[in-house]
């Protein structure tokens, strides 16, 4: 009973209080490198060094008034932020945070469920917030959010292409889709990913940028151009729903990066015995630690670059990264089937 | 705007009765105009190279030449205007190709009440002339859109602010103030207090209005 | 037909379908920079034509100078471009001083010329930094913002006042220079060359930043004189026009400056102007600084100003362009007939709708950028 | 309660094809024509893995997939023909389409 | 088992109901996506889980999306079905509808109610829905309509960019 029900709901209790912690304070730490990056504090204010402001802001969030526009679809409108959250949360089901461990006694997992088709799991849920941006942006009734919204999903449906063509490429490599397994083949073979295939890791995270709408393809929200993207409409908290779902979607894209290519909650170079001693660090705090330095690339990155152009965007997308990310593919299956 | 969108058809703009052009002479004649002085140039002074071909090519285009702190304007009869205007631009000595301002100015109790001004500027020779036309209120001048393109906003400007319009003008609308504003505020007979919306081309019709209002709210 | 605007009436309606969409940008939106209103018809995100609706900031500078006297009127050019509000004085100051014949002592000249310069530098920096961050680089707006906040300290030990400065008088200048003023203005000058070269490692190579401004809103040098573009943008075209050199006012004569000149008639070609331009003008600083003369810095000005009759029309080089005053004097009241400016934004913005034309959206905050206008200036 | 046997999966792929086939019926709006196809392939799919399962044979599944390559490609199609039709006609009505040529 | 089976069927059948019964036709897309997930469920029940994952990826997340588009690039001004034929018999569709249903049910029922529960398979039998297994078949036995379909999903491609692009 323990082992079937209990702790897999605490293990979700315990992801899901994790992960939007992990968001909001995701949001503070944005807040903060963009500061330091231009000269500025960030904020102060809210506790010290603003550490609590992420409270304030969910506080303000929920008490703010929540504004549904005239002639707006009430349902559709109400149920896009729904529909874009979900599945961000879903995906973390898959998601090995470490080996197997003893917690409180109990030898267990470190996650929600592993599943034979993981990989492709997270794709296909992760497809389906599309809806709620276009939805978003459709039953707002309003122009700017409709045009943002329409951004936002053919954005998303190519760069999905490219991103799902590298997975495919890591799925050869590890010979399954299971994100346990392949994990555990990044230990076997005694080797990152990454180190193998720099070339897909370039493409997954260039396209996890563009997927979730990260600068410098962060074309959908672009405030100077169409003032706020599909969800300008949006306010209280509603909006504080499509934020959340925003910020959960950079943790998974960083998370899956670390599992495929960063060897999850394996210490660097785990084939080199030398580097023993780094063992007695936890798996999944190399997991996080991972994740993190991933999350501050994110970051960077958006501090340091001017924003792409809609039909360049489309173009880098469709003219380079494919067909490398195909490319790729068809090397990695040659040398598989060779090695 | 560009040049080359299809212009309004002169038939559409309503035009003013026909009036022949101004006699040369009448430019000094009216005793005491309140208007610029328009002072000649000093006989000493050596005028620009481009005057002599300019009243060859066009007899009688430029009625009076004047001279102020180192500024040359030209006057220039309304009717004369695109000839002497287009002459300037395209003709190599002269080479005014730069519109640098158009506006004009209000000198109420003439008969011309009207000044309009070009700021020209030549960018290979790197001097200036202002043409001047003057106008009487309603004429309407001949646009310069065609030749310079940069006079569009300007025009609009001006028919906004004077009210005086411009034929062949391929747009023109209100540009500062809002598009059913009543009356031409740089006129120098416009009501310089009161509420905008009511205020119209007389003033003393507005003080009717007023005066009404007032009554209506005592009562 | 009796309407009063004809154009607006015998316009063709603007379809609704699948392909053109009419979108409104503006008056309120981040990125026309203050309240500016475009009126795009789209083609799915291409620009296929454009209007543009000012007048949202007009104050009737022009017709409240009629009634105020010519000391007065300093404060109110002041209020046009709010960001270059020194080049603004200095321009009908010396279109003032023009009409009465007035002479102006040469440190007068000298110190003008310097503070138009740096005045020059803080609209540049403010220019680059929104300009930047209407294309996405939100950091550079930052680091602009933060040189100019030493410029407007310099402004502000000078005069008091750090936006709206009234630091010009008819025939001189309110007041001279503070002590030590002139070694901070060198710093300045040393620390904005070593930005300028941060700002060019950020931009300058930054392919992303060559793909948005690359042949975006091209046009040719005489388009752009046709056209009455000026300043920045009209050099950006391959025209050499630079009212400093063509017409030289205050004490440019005497300096030694280059004009820097583009050839693609591009956005990327007015930024490389723009960032050149911050170069000569730390250079005619420095220059100026060397070579101040000592003396007062008021010439002979009558008690009561009053020009005679007459008219004239002055320009000079503002950062945005040819900044030009027609002033028209009765000789008999105490403040101008007729006062007229010529504003470089509102010049230059009657350009837009032929450089948008054909672009993307996103473009179009591009060139709203690299034309550089302020409203207060286009609207007066 | 009985266990599910096959028989119970194909009554739900008829029933589910039925519905299909009335939206295509009775619907005049075309885009809801095709989505009621839709709805009929997915049944016809319904049936196809049910049927895998009871014969543990993979082919089924197989098959499956076959039927939703075809259904992607249909769709983009169909997709295409309406919004050329409505560029020309602004009707998605199937009513109004009665001209084979314009 | 019986209980998922039946929920999901209700549901399956209910919101097949909705889309084809809504007026606002981006609430049927919605509906659709629904019923689509529902039948992505049935699936996992029937140990088909690339199968499941595959209709979630492809229908839900690729054509419906597809749907969507359409449905809001055609913003129509008037009601899509405002016109009717004169011609058209809205009953007799329903009853033909409901005519093979019946005849659906009757052969079922025909077929199959003597062995119904005689014929119940084997529940555990892991494997079926093996990712592998569906590739193995998929590659070896069915490569040559596996290409076909290749090439039908290029042709589509190719045409739907030609219908859809605008003449210039």
């Amino acid at each position: 009973m323990i082992e079937t029900l209990v702790v897999p709901l605490v293990k979700i209790a315990v992801l899901l209080v994790g992960i939007l912690t992990a968001v909001a304070y995701l949001v503070l730490l944005e807040r903060k490198v963009q500061a330091w990056v231009q000269v500025r504090l960030g904020p102060m204010r809210v506790g010290p060094h603003g550490l609590l402001q992420p409270v304030a802001d969910v506080i303000k969030l929920i008490i703010k008034e929540d504004i549904t526009p005239a002639r707006a679809d009430r349902w559709v409108y109400t149920l896009a932020p729904i529909i874009v959250l979900v599945p961000a949360l879903v995906v973390f089901a898959v998601i090995p945070f470490g080996p197997e461990t003893n917690v409180f006694g109990i030898r267990m997992p470190l996650h929600v469920a592993d599943i034979n088709v993981g990989l492709l799991y997270i794709v296909s849920i992760a497809s389906l917030g599309i809806y709620g941006t276009i939805l978003g942006g459709w039953a707002s009734n309003s122009k700017y959010p409709l045009l943002a919204s329409l951004r936002a999903s053919a954005q998303l449906v190519s760069y999905e292409v490219a991103v799902t063509m590298t997975l495919v490429s890591m799925i050869l490599m590890a010979g399954s889709l299971s994100m346990v397994e392949i994990v555990e083949s990044q230990q076997a073979r005694g080797l990152w990913f990454v180190f193998a295939q720099p070339l897909a890791f370039f493409i997954y995270f260039v396209g996890g940028l563009a997927e979730t709408n990260r600068a410098p393809f962060d074309l959908p929200e672009a405030e100077q151009e169409l003032t706020g993207g599909f969800h300008t409409e949006y306010s209280g908290i509603r909006f504080a729903l499509f934020f959340l779902a925003e910020y959960a979607n950079m943790i998974v894209i960083a998370a899956v990066a670390t599992t495929l290519f960063f060897g999850g909650w394996l210490r660097p170079f785990p084939s080199v015995a030398a580097l023993g001693l780094l063992d007695i660090v936890p798996g999944w705090i190399w997991f996080l630690l991972k994740t993190f330095v991933l999350l501050y690339v994110f970051l960077w990155v958006r501090a340091t670059l001017p924003r792409y152009r809609y039909d360049q965007l489309m173009r880098l997308g469709w003219k380079v990264l494919i067909p490398l990310a195909i490319a790729n593919v068809i090397v990695t299956a040659i040398a598989v089937v060779v090695l | 705007m560009e040049p080359a969108e299809p212009p309004v058809p002169p038939s559409a703009l309503p035009k003013p009765a026909p009036k022949p052009p101004a006699p040369k002479a009448e430019a000094k004649a009216p005793p005491a105009p309140p208007g610029p002085p328009d002072q000649a140039p000093p006989d000493d002074l050596a005028r620009p190279d481009y005057l002599a071909p300019l009243e060859q090519a066009c007899p009688g285009g430029v009625s009076q030449v004047s001279y102020w702190v180192g500024d040359w304007t030209l006057i220039v009869p309304r009717d004369r205007l695109v000839e002497v205007a287009t002459w300037l631009r395209d003709t190599p000595e002269s080479r005014f190709d730069f519109c640098s301002d158009l506006t004009a100015v209000d000198w109420p109790p003439r008969a011309e009440r009207f000044d309009l001004v070009y700021c020209l500027y030549s960018v290979p020779h790197r001097r200036r002339v202002r043409l001047k036309v003057r106008l009487k209120d309603g004429e309407a001048a001949p646009s310069v859109t065609g030749i310079w393109p940069a006079a569009n906003w300007f025009e609009r400007e001006v028919f906004d602010m004077f009210g005086i319009r411009f034929d062949g003008h391929p747009d023109l609308r209100r540009i500062l103030m809002p598009d059913d504003w009543q009356g031409h505020p740089q006129r120098k007979d416009y009501p310089l207090e009161g509420p905008g919306e009511l205020l119209l081309e007389d003033p003393l019709e507005w003080l009717k209005l007023r005066n009404a209002a007032r009554e209506a709210e005592f009562e | 037909m009796t309407d009063p605007h004809p154009v607006t009436a015998t316009r063709t309606p603007v379809q609704f379908d699948t392909d053109e969409l009419v979108i409104n940008m503006g008056p309120q939106h981040p990125s026309t920079h203050g309240v500016l209103r475009l009126i795009l018809r789209l083609d799915g995100e291409r620009v296929v034509d454009a209007d543009v609706v000012i007048g949202y900031l007009h104050r009737g500078i022009e017709k409240l100078s009629e009634s105020r006297d010519w000391t007065q009127i300093v404060l109110l050019t002041d209020r046009m471009d709010y960001v270059a509000a020194a080049t603004n004085n200095l321009g009908y100051c010396e279109t003032v001083e023009k009409l009465m014949g007035l002479e102006v002592p040469r440190r007068a000249q000298y110190i003008r010329t310097v503070l138009a310069e740096l005045q020059r530098l803080a609209s540049h920096l403010v220019w680059l930094g929104t300009h930047a961050m209407d294309i996405g680089a939100v950091t550079v707006f930052l680091y602009c913002l933060r040189e100019r906040e030493l410029v407007l300290d310099l402004f502000e030990e000078y005069c008091g006042a750090r936006l709206t400065y009234n630091s010009r008088r008819v025939g001189g200048l309110p007041a001279d220079l503070p002590v030590g003023w002139d070694r901070k203005v060198r710093e300045f000058c040393d620390i904005v060359d070593q930005k300028i070269v941060d700002y060019e490692q950020l931009l300058t190579q930054n392919r992303i930043w060559l793909e948005r401004t690359r042949d975006i809103g091209v046009i040719s040098g005489a388009d752009a004189i046709a056209m009455g573009f000026c300043g920045p943008p009209l050099r950006a075209s391959g025209v050499m026009r630079d009212v400093r050199k063509d017409e030289p006012y205050a004490a440019y004569e005497e300096f030694a400056f280059d004009i820097p000149v583009g050839a693609a008639g591009d956005t990327y070609d007015r930024y490389l102007v723009r960032l050149e331009e911050f170069k000569q003008s730390t250079r005619i600083i420095r220059q100026a600084l060397d070579g101040m003369p000592e003396g007062p810095v008021m010439g002979k000005v009558p008690r009561l100003i009053k020009p005679p009759a007459g008219e004239t029309y002055h320009a000079i080089e503002s950062p945005k362009g040819e900044i030009g005053f027609f002033i028209a004097s009765d000789g008999k009241s105490l403040s101008p007939y007729r006062f007229r400016v010529r504003p470089p934004s509102f010049c230059n913005l009657q350009v837009l709708p032929k450089l948008v034309r054909g672009h993307l959206v996103a473009d179009v905050v591009a060139l709203i950028g690299t034309i550089d206008i302020v409203l207060g200036e286009v609207d007066r | 309660m009985t266990p599910i046997t096959p028989a119970h999966y194909l009554v739900l792929s008829a029933a589910l094809f039925s519905i299909g086939l009335i939206g295509v019926l009775v619907r005049r709006n075309l885009i809801v024509i095709f989505m009621s196809i839709e709805l009929m392939l997915n049944a016809v799919n319904i049936n196809l893995v049910a049927f895998s399962q009871q014969w543990q044979h993979v082919v089924g599944q197989v098959f499956a997939l076959f039927v939703v390559a075809v259904a992607a490609a249909e769709a983009a199609i169909g997709l295409g023909i309406i919004l050329a039709f409505y560029r020309n006609k602004e009707t998605v009505n199937v009513d109004e389409i009665t001209l084979m040529r314009w | 088992m019986t209980i998922a089976f039946y929920t999901l069927a209700a549901f399956i059948l209910a919101l097949g109901v909705l889309v084809v019964s809504t007026k606002n036709t981006v609430h049927a897309v919605l509906f659709l996506v629904a019923n689509f997930l529902c039948v992505a469920m049935l699936y996992v029940l029937l140990q088909a889980e690339f199968l499941a994952v595959i209709q979630v990826l492809v229908y839900a997340g690729g054509i419906v999306v597809l749907y969507l588009f359409v449905v809001m690039l055609v913003n129509l001004k008037r009601g899509p079905e405002t016109h009717v034929d004169p011609r058209r018999r809205d009953r007799m569709g329903l009853l033909i509808g409901g005519a093979v249903l019946a005849e659906f049910v009757a052969i079922l029922l025909y077929g199959f109610a003597p062995r119904a529960t005689g014929a119940a398979p084997a529940a555990a039998a892991p494997g079926v829905g093996n990712v592998e297994q569906v590739g193995w078949s998929l590659y070896v036995d069915y490569l040559v309509p596996f290409e076909v379909a290749s090439i039908l999903l290029l042709v589509a491609m190719i045409g739907a960019i030609v219908l859809a692009k605008k003449e210039p």
